[in-house]
């Protein structure tokens, strides 16, 4: 479960990112952030694991106050929640199958062990021929999905999508929101912040969704 | 436990997979650390085997004893027949303490200042001079007759010792600066290679620590490298010297043979060449921390 | 040309402008730099220093000086003549080559071979001892006197020449080997902080490619950089050597002290530093040639 | 003029990007490229400033087989080709102005000109009153049209971009389209490469346009 109550984020020059959003998202819910560019959704979104803070209000997730936690207890309450970046950051200098892998690897996972769910990460999206190919030679749809095999590697129950179709035509976007309710039906917890609306009309017609609009940093009620 | 184990040999492999994927970087800055801790490994060999040098070639070795105010003409007799009985000495001058004052009296330095006391403060002495091959026993000698009946204090105060004393104290302070010198280059390239490793490995840490590394795991690889750079710089250093030495003793040999003498450098003791490594290693493992701390800060979420 | 000469003005003060933005990188670096360039200008210093020296300290020089094989009795009596007027030989013994001969045949090692021959194949010669004060003069002495009729040879072959022109080559042999394994330092370390500004600048190199910057625009800042750090190094390193000449110099003063000497260090000469400098920036500015051939190469357009 | 003649593209991997491409595109036209992702758009554009080079086959750019062209004469040719990235290449450590100005300082532009065309140009695409801003500070929107900015302040006589719309929402991607049928109106040749129909539908609306389709390399006839 996740819970923004009041939260304010202020970026070093002044800029009022997020004014007073509060929002409850329980468990194995489908979830939108919609908004036009600018809007606060990606600030939105990172102060789930802590990769920006508040500057007041409380973030919790699974009970824990995540926005007042230690450095130290961060990176544990990242390994539970997969990320999926609006930069995708693959690392271009290293295989498809090492990119997947290297969540598991983070955390000590057994080399062997760990290939197994690396490969079954990839069968899923569909990229286990792929696994020995360099990020940069799959189209952009392949590395969309690529990011997504590396962000459920792990198995998290919440999972973090920041517009995984940018940059796809509506084919492989629709491919991949697919890909997103399956994941949602086996009891993920999944945000996705995205400001096409084919998007959210796909998801909506085989999931229960629901939408939140930002508006210059605030909420719609 | 097991993981553990597991995160901290895969860092270890992960740098010597580092190292040796970039050979030529790697063997650079090896070198770089090896001249640089070479200089004063070397400068400190030089001076052991100096002072071994000075010990060797040093001849009549002198002693000053200066016996109590209140000693009698019995005791200088008794100090003087012990001195002829000691097979050690060559020779013994005796120095009367009127002797001794009216001499310093007549320095023009000194001359109105002593005229003025109407005591006189100096005690007798004898200057003993030794046979040469006791160059080794002086300080026992010493002191032993430090021990004898009015002996006030015994100083092994001859020429050639304050010579030698004033080069090696000289010879060390150079080791020394040279030494402190070095080990800031030491850090400092340990420091730099270490801020281009993390730069080089800049996504890599960026993404891993979004994906929930610990601060740990991440700075460890980077631990391990400088520490290796270090232990193989300081080997590096080790072969220098001892290659240095091996192409001086060539020089040397000429050099002796116009003093007519067999003398030739040596190397470290086992126990100094382990010390240097394992100073190497630190320095490497220092650098890299300041490194790791000052440049890995770019990646904390920030407020 | 307006337009050359403002892109090397701006490269210049970009340069500055970095070297000034990360000063505590750029001080490590000079520091570096300059403790590898400091050690073989401070030892070249103490080698003047101690050529200067013996040239002060030795006493009585020696000439050898042998005559033609079919010199006369008379050619000998002219020599004696000459050298017992000349002001500043203090005295001068005659070996005739009879008497070398047999000395010669009497040692241990040559005797046999000599006694198999049956001429004598050694000259007639002066062995002359000069006046203290002729140690500058000993070269002009020696060239003059080489003119001397039937004068086959004169050699400068005495005990302290060959002592002292054995402890120098000894002394250059080993700034040589100095200069070299530092020189290799230096380029190491400006290869090195060339590699970490290109990386650090990676994504302002990339665009400027794109946008149409040429080649040289993109490689004129890091020559200088390097050149500058070359530059920068070679001062501390001027200013190291000074700082440590100051610090012996208190310490010769105790050992002068006891050879009754006043000697003192002094530095080196104006030229001798300018072409330290010189060379620093050149190597500085070749290892940043190296690093930028080498690394730029990785943003050139792939076939 | 530009003119693609047989062109075949092959990375290094072996994958064939371009498969026999042939087309002109007269001076002052306004050209798009689509196609589904991984198709072959971006590669084709970044052939005309040879940030790729042609396998077999001929570019011909203003009458130059830049194909063909020594590396000494290239960053010439990319001086009057102004580029606009898929991935922006903004560089995040300067200022807008100095982001725009870059260009002119490449060529050794008077800092003084330069200062006022890097504001001409930025008052163009309406960012003059954001020129002390890090680029970072700026919206999706608004660092797309940093980068427009940037590609025309040299004031080139071809304008090449890839995605310029991507990730942003349609009002956004609308104004954009604007910018580029302006520069259109007074002689400048653009090529955008785009998967976003909306895009092609709201410039064809306003100037005579024309299409490219790519299939896996392959132009649609
Ligand atoms: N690191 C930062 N420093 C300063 N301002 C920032 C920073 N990151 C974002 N902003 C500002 O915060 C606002 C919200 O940014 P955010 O990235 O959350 O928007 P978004 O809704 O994700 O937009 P987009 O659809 O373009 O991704 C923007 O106006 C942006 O300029
Ligand atoms: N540097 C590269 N090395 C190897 N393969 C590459 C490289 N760049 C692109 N490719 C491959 O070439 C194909 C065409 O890529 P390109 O970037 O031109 O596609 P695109 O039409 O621009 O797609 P998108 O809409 O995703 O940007 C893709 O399948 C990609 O995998
Ligand atoms: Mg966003
Ligand atoms: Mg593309």
């Amino acid at each position: 479960m996740i819970e923004f109550s009041a939260v304010h984020k202020r970026y070093p020059g002044g800029y009022e990112a997020l004014k007073g959003v509060s929002f409850t998202v329980a468990d194995a819910e489908l979830l939108f952030v919609t908004g036009h560019s600018g809007a606060g959704k990606s600030t939105l979104l990172k102060l789930i694991p802590v990769i920006e803070r508040v500057n007041s209000g409380s973030v919790m997730v699974n009970g824990q106050n995540v926005s007042a936690m230690a450095a130290r207890a961060i990176p544990f309450l990242r390994r539970n929640i997969g990320q999926i970046f609006q930069d995708q950051k693959l690392l271009y200098d290293r295989s498809v199958f090492d990119n997947v892998i290297l969540p598991l690897n983070v955390t000590g996972v057994h080399p062997k062990e760990g290939a197994k769910r690396a490969r079954a990460a990839l069968d899923k999206v569909g990229l286990l021929k792929r696994e020995k190919s360099n990020p940069i030679a799959l189209s952009g749809g392949e590395q969309q999905r690529l990011a997504i095999a590396r962000a459920i590697v792990n198995r998290p129950s919440i999972l973090i999508a920041d517009e995984p179709t940018a940059n796809l035509d509506s084919q492989y976007a629709g491919e991949i929101v697919d890909l997103f309710v399956d994941f949602n039906r086996v009891g993920v917890t999944v945000m996705i912040a995205t400001h096409d609306e084919q998007v959210i009309a796909r998801a909506s017609a085989k999931a229960t969704t629901r939408s939140l609009t930002l508006t210059q940093g605030v909420l719609a009620p | 436990m097991m993981a553990w184990l597991r995160l901290h040999s895969m860092a270890f492999a992960a740098t010597i997979a580092k190292l040796a994927r970039t050979p030529f970087a790697s063997v650079l800055n090896i070198l770089v650390i090896g001249v640089a801790l070479a200089l004063p490994a070397g400068a400190y060999t030089l001076l052991i085997n100096l002072q071994e040098a000075a010990r060797g070639v040093s001849s009549d070795p002198e002693l000053s004893i200066f016996l109590a105010l209140d000693a009698k003409k019995d005791d200088v007799a008794e100090i003087d027949k012990r001195l002829k009985a000691e097979p050690l000495v060559a020779s013994a001058t005796y120095k009367s303490r009127e002797a001794a004052f009216a001499e310093l009296k007549a320095s023009p330095a000194l001359g109105d200042v002593l005229a003025a006391l109407n005591q006189n403060p100096l005690p007798d002495a004898f200057v003993v001079r030794l046979k040469m091959n006791a160059a080794d026993a002086l300080d026992r000698l010493a002191t032993g007759m430090q021990a004898w009946p009015k002996v006030e204090h015994v100083q092994v105060d001859s020429a050639w010792v304050r010579r030698v004393a004033a080069a090696l104290k000289l010879g060390q302070l150079s080791v020394l600066v040279l030494a402190a010198l070095l080990s800031v280059a030491l850090l400092a390239v340990t420091f730099n290679t270490i801020r281009l490793q993390i730069l080089t490995q800049r996504d890599e840490i960026e993404v891993s620590k979004l994906l929930g590394a610990t601060d740990g795991t991440i700075r460890r690889p980077f631990y391990y490298y400088g520490a290796l750079l270090g232990l193989f710089g300081g080997a590096t250093a080790a072969l220098m010297v001892w290659g240095g030495i091996s192409v001086m003793n060539a020089g040397v040999a000429d050099l002796a043979r116009t003093y007519a003498s067999s003398f030739s450098l040596h190397m470290l003791a086992t126990g100094d060449l382990l010390a240097i490594l394992a100073f190497a290693a630190s320095l490497g493992w220092l650098g890299a921390w300041l490194s790791v701390s000052r440049h890995l800060r770019e990646f904390e979420p920030r407020n």
